[in-house]
């Protein structure tokens, strides 16, 4: 088993940090979120790691709820979006003719829309809050991740092995459970780890707009909108949240492309 | 044991299987058309045009033919996955059946990649018992539907029926627990006949089945199929552009040339003096 | 002849989509929960209302009635009445398309004349010696850095560094294009910069891939046999054909930029399309919300026709038709 | 430009080791590769995949991918040493001096650019008389190759050539400018046997006319000694047997060669057993401690495992084998399966 390089395994562990600690947000090893405890928009210091804002609140915790608010949110999201995906990607790749067709008409139409556009929609229809958000990454992500899975499956069925299990007798339910599943198991960790990264800028932007994760919940997109306000006085209040969404993000891209690079390595040529 | 290998061996005589009243497959004036084109402007390619074969048990029959000669087409319709645009395609006499899976195990195909021959995600022991498995399952619903239930293979059999499978075709048994990517493509080839044979068929189509190995490991899968097919006295199909190959393992060619069939002879013919000029001119460039 | 045919699928395909979006958009509005009517009068509103909203949309005709009358009348630019303005949607819009148009395009030139650059080099250079040594992982991380910063950060730090010191650009004040072109710059140039930032990079990522599957066509290697250098390679070998993929990314990134445009407008308090968007689904406006939707769906299902009729022209190879047949 | 006398040899590779870099480690192509070749001289180098011959071919313009790395030796061409030279000379070299044909003939053409445009760009800098302009030069070109209606084929775009065609137009531009060696890998191989001899007829009468040394990297013993007069056959990364190739197809000196030429199933006679050779090709990861033949080889000894085997002449041969002079000596690699049909035209091309 070949293994992932440093930068991808740094990227791996930077996530993983990330889930810790909003795991010991959520044991509330940083303190209460909700508990005012001080002076409104102190800067960073001793009391309160990251400061405290507008209502007095510490940030820290605030910012572990929010990590792991807009994780799990993702998270849950790009699960479902695995799920469909691969369904629809594996069985209109391999049955092709009209499935395929129709799937693809789908994708094209959900495709057609610009990722927060639809999210607005979303938000217009469902109403702003978290459905709202989960239903926007969802929707944004399935037809990237179909549209691979299902070129992926496509490859796949093309496959020898493919055909002598057919001749063999292979039914198509065991075909694509044993057959084509697993070899399209790649992209789908790959495209994936990508709709993670989706998610969660999709969630940080809506929320952001104010129709995402509501107030008084807590998100990364909701502590930047949030933090915005006073962002002259009291800039820590973005930065840290910032900060924190674009490591999550980076982290994530940086897995994925190394998860990339391990099952399609390609070759470079010199010019010279 | 074989009849047929004693012929091989060394006789100059062509080996003459003994004729069987019905082949085991038949393609009566097979034809198959691709539409091509934009809906309104549809063009109609023809593959195959009016091809009629036999394979006999117990018989290779050898198609030789360019890229693009139709022969993988060929392949595809008597191997009943795709049915032909007119004519009959029959299977011991019998014409095909509408779902496929009821010829589960008595019929099954070797391909050209040794790279993908294979599942990559499973391991060698598992691809070579899978026709067997599914066999069996088959076997089983359709005795529960008719009568009573009858009593399958334990996976120990199955998994002893990997080993000595494994072992005819010149493998270790232990091959069965590894990867195909820890094979060589001769190996994968190989491990590809195993997993065809182990539902003891009545027809096997080899498609460019050693096209893509070298040409010192080429020699050993010709050997094994010769030799697999005159101990299990199968009707082949042997399909290749190689028309030395398929003069080496046939006991009869067909040429096919722009979805024809322009010639059928023995492969002593081939030898010598091919009717068909354009056999005539695959028999110079070897 | 072959490519206008391939062409004209595309495009057919193309208004298909477009139809199916729209149906969307409007089954999407209309099957809220609690109804079209309550959704937008509330819960308390009188019989009076309730009559003259059913008269307007012609609640009283059938789904297929009133989705036609809606589909015709946005192709031909009546979007329907604000709900909050009373004011004929399609003129607002029309006011308010510069400001957005002009931050994409902005953004999109920026990705092109920058990114693909970037994205070439980048190739080329991990082909070349010393690949993946320090300078291709410092690449990697600057691309990553780059897709993996989201408008609503950077901008607000943009935000912050110019309104809290004096770095000579200002933010907000815009000024229309035609009446004061350097003020409208003076105003454009951070929002279109925080907008590039990620339309940069993920053009040169992008660019990198297409280059390096270029890279190892044979093609290539036949020209660098043939003596040639690696510039003229590149001008006339690798561009052309790395050219298709990287204008259908673009493509996908205008969208996706029209997207960022919002967040940007409504962070910069920009008059554009995505500020009043936004504000709509705030007041519950659906009118706007329905028409700033499709109307960035049918830019980008236009955009992407257009690309592939570029892409046919550049590939000579599309537009054949080829024979559903393995041999 | 010419700063050779006849007598040196136009290539030359001298203890040319070339690894790849593989995830896994370095994996070695070349292990120690001695060849000369004379002007003029048609050459059919034979391997199996991996036995180094492409990457022998691509060294001698030094179009080695990126991940491959010469460890040691060099490789001379026309008096340059090519791994020596900087960037713009190397040009230089590849555009006057030699000439490249490769496997895929479609591919090895821009699929954007139509066929003339291509050929022109091989021809800039190469001043065609004044009273012809440059679309003249590219139909004489297509012309040359034996291409039937040349203007027609020079408006066409690769996907619209057949296999053939193709290759014929990339034989042109590799011809265009008179190179001093043509490599041509594996020309033929995605051809149609049809047109195949057509190809090679055209490739072959082309070089001799302008006196162009040929390289032919092919899999295939039996094609290339029917047309070359000297065959080099490559395994494990060396050249293992080179000589004339009517004597190396009839009396094999290396035991890889005459395992080679009797396990090919187009020279078995009717009813005749192929004997095929055991085990697979090496995968080298360093210096064979040995012959890299050994382990498949049916006359091993034990010190063909350890020790390389030096260089003898056997006949007219050249052979890398301990025992070459002992199995000569006992006719041990006599060629049962092929009797009398390679009579005298062996040799002499066509």
């Amino acid at each position: 088993m070949k293994r992932l390089d440093w930068l991808s395994r740094c990227g791996l562990i930077c996530l993983m940090v990330l889930v810790a600690a909003a795991v010991a947000g959520w044991f509330g090893l940083a303190g209460d979120p909700a508990a005012i405890d001080g002076d409104r928009l102190r800067p960073p210091g001793a009391a309160a790691w990251l400061g405290t804002d507008d209502l007095g609140r510490s940030l820290l915790p605030r910012l572990l709820e929010g990590i792991g608010a807009t994780l799990l949110l993702s998270s849950l999201a790009v699960l479902v979006t695995a799920v469909v995906s691969t369904a629809l990607g594996i069985v209109a790749g391999y049955v092709g003719g009209a499935v395929n067709e129709a799937v693809l008409r789908l994708v094209e139409v959900l495709y057609a829309f610009p990722s927060i556009v639809l999210a607005i929609l979303v938000a217009a229809v469902v109403g702003p809050g978290r459905p709202a958000a989960m239903a926007a990454i969802v929707l944004v992500t399935i037809p990237l991740m179909t549209r691979l899975v299902r070129a992926a499956a496509a490859t796949v069925a093309s496959r020898d092995y493919i055909t002598s299990a057919v001749v063999s007798g292979v039914g198509m339910p065991t075909m694509l459970v044993r057959h084509v599943l697993p070899n399209v198991g790649g992209t789908i960790a790959v495209q994936g780890t990508y709709a993670l990264s989706i998610g969660i800028l999709v969630e940080g932007g809506l929320s952001f707009l104010g129709l995402g994760v509501q107030p008084p919940q807590a998100s990364l997109g909701v502590l930047i909108a949030q933090g915005g306000i006073y962002m002259v006085a009291a800039p820590w209040l973005v930065i840290a949240p910032g900060v924190v969404l674009v490591l999550a993000i980076l982290s994530i891209n940086v897995l994925g492309d190394g998860l990339r690079d391990r099952l399609e390595p390609r070759e470079a040529r010199s010019l010279t | 044991m074989n009849q047929m290998s004693i012929h091989r061996d060394g006789s100059v005589e062509p080996p003459t299987p003994t004729p069987t009243p019905t082949p085991v497959l038949e393609l009566d004036r097979a034809s198959v058309v691709f539409p091509s084109g934009p809906p309104w402007r549809r063009r109609r390619v023809p593959a195959m045009r009016e091809v009629t074969l036999q394979v006999s048990a117990g018989e290779t029959l050898g198609v030789v033919g360019e890229s693009g000669s139709g022969k993988t087409t060929t392949a595809m319709v008597a191997l009943g996955l795709r049915r032909p645009t007119t004519g009959v395609v029959r299977f011991e006499g019998a014409s095909m059946p509408r779902r496929r899976r009821a010829l589960a195990g008595r019929m099954q195909v070797v391909l050209q990649h040794p790279q993908w021959s294979l599942d990559p995600r499973m391991r060698v022991g598992r691809s070579v018992a899978e026709p067997l498995v599914v066999a069996e399952r088959l076997a089983r619903r359709a005795a529960n539907t008719t009568s009573g239930a009858i009593n399958g293979s334990s996976s120990g059999s199955i998994t002893d029926a990997v080993a000595v499978m494994l072992e005819k075709v010149g493998l270790d048994a232990s091959v069965a627990k590894r990867h195909p990517h820890e094979l060589s493509g001769g190996q994968r080839q190989r491990v590809a006949i195993a997993r065809a044979l182990i539902t003891r068929p009545r027809f096997v189509v080899f498609d460019e089945a050693v096209s893509a190995l070298d040409v010192s490991v080429q020699a050993q899968i010709l050997n094994l199929v010769v030799d697999v097919q005159a101990e299990y006295g199968f009707g082949a199909l042997f399909i290749s552009h190689d028309l030395g190959a398929v003069r080496y393992v046939a006991h009869r060619i067909a040429v096919m040339r722009h979805g024809c069939v322009v010639e059928t002879a023995d492969t002593e013919t081939f030898y010598r003096t091919p009717e068909h000029e354009y056999s005539r001119q695959l028999l110079e460039a070897l | 002849m072959r490519l206008f045919t391939w062409w004209l699928r595309r495009a057919l395909s193309g208004a298909g989509t477009l139809v199916g979006v729209s149906i969307l958009i409007f089954i999407a509005v209309r099957a809220m929960p609690g109804g079209f009517a309550e959704t937008i009068l509330g819960p308390f509103a009188t019989e009076e209302q309730r009559a003259e909203l059913a008269e307007r949309y012609g609640l009283d005709q059938s789904v297929l009635v009133q989705y036609w009358n809606w589909f015709t009348a946005a192709l031909s630019g009546d979007f329907g009445t604000s709900m909050v303005s009373q004011q004929p949607v399609g003129a607002e819009l029309a006011s308010r398309f510069p400001v957005t148009a002009q931050l994409t395009v902005m953004a999109i030139l920026a990705a092109a004349f920058i990114g693909v650059p970037l994205g070439v080099l980048a190739a080329v250079r991990a082909g070349g010696p010393g690949a993946g040594g320090r300078g291709a992982v410092v690449g990697r991380l600057a691309g990553g850095l780059g897709v993996s910063l989201p408008e609503f950060v950077l901008g607000s730090i943009v935000v912050y560094l110019f309104s809290r010191y004096a770095l000579g650009l200002s933010v907000g004040g815009y000024v229309p294009l035609g009446d004061d072109p350097v003020g409208n710059l003076r105003a454009m140039l951070l929002p279109a910069a925080v907008l590039s930032v990620f339309a940069i990079s993920a053009t040169a990522r992008t660019t990198r891939d297409a280059v390096l599957n270029v890279l190892v066509e044979p093609y290539v290697t036949a020209a660098v046999a043939r003596g040639e250098t690696p510039w003229a390679v590149i001008r006339q070998h690798i561009l052309r054909n790395a050219a298709p993929p990287v204008l259908v990314l673009l493509t996908t990134v205008s969208a996706y930029l029209l997207g960022g445009a919002i967040i940007v407008e409504y962070l910069f308090n920009l008059p554009g399309v995505g500020s009043y968007v936004v504000h709509a689904v705030g007041r519950r406006d659906y009118a706007v919300v329905q028409a700033g939707v499709l109307l960035a769906a049918a830019l980008f299902i236009v955009l992407n026709v257009v690309v592939d009729l570029v892409v046919g022209l550049i590939d000579p190879r599309l537009g054949v038709t080829t024979a559903g047949r393995r041999t | 430009m010419n700063q050779l006398t006849p007598a040196e040899p136009v290539v030359v590779a001298r203890d040319l080791v070339v690894d790849y870099l593989a995830a896994h480690g370095p994996v070695r192509a070349l292990d120690g590769v001695d060849l000369a070749v004379d002007a003029g001289e048609t050459v059919g180098v034979v391997g199996e995949s991996g036995s180094g011959k492409s990457t022998l071919g691509a060294a001698l313009g030094r179009l080695l991918p990126s991940r491959a790395e010469r460890r040691h030796g060099s490789m001379h061409v026309a008096g340059h040493s090519v791994f020596d030279l900087a960037p713009q000379p190397l040009r230089q070299l590849r555009r006057d001096q030699l000439g490249f044909v490769f496997q895929d003939p479609i591919g090895a053409l821009d699929p954007t650019m139509r066929v003339g445009a291509q050929v022109r760009r091989a021809l800039r800098g190469r001043q065609p008389s004044p009273r012809r302009s440059t679309r003249d030069a590219v139909a004489a070109l297509l012309d040359q190759v034996r291409l039937r209606d040349p203007a027609r084929v020079a408006r066409a775009y690769p996907h619209q050539l057949s296999g053939g065609m193709a290759q014929r137009v990339a034989l042109a531009m590799a011809m265009a400018v008179q190179p001093r060696v043509l490599v041509a890998d594996e020309p033929t191989a995605a051809l149609d046997s049809q047109v195949r001899d057509e190809v090679l007829d055209t490739i072959l009468a082309l070089t001799r006319a302008a006196g162009t040394t040929v390289l032919w990297l092919s899999h295939d013993l039996n094609a290339v000694a029917r047309r070359c007069a000297r065959v080099v056959v490559m395994y494990g990364g060396r050249v293992v047997e080179d000589g004339p190739a009517h004597a190396v197809l009839a009396r094999p000196a290396h035991p890889y060669t005459h395992a080679l030429a009797s396990s090919a199933p187009s020279h078995a006679r009717p009813g005749e057993r192929l004997t095929p050779i055991p085990g697979r090709p090496p995968l080298l990861a360093g210096p064979a401690p040995g012959c890299a033949f050994a382990e498949r080889c049916r006359f091993v000894v034990d010190r063909c495992a350890t020790e390389r085997p030096p260089l003898a002449r056997v006949n007219g041969q050249a052979v890398l084998c301990h025992r070459a002079e002992e199995l000569r000596s006992t006719a041990a690699l006599p060629l049962p399966a092929r009797p009398t049909d390679i009579p005298a035209e062996i040799g002499g091309g066509r």
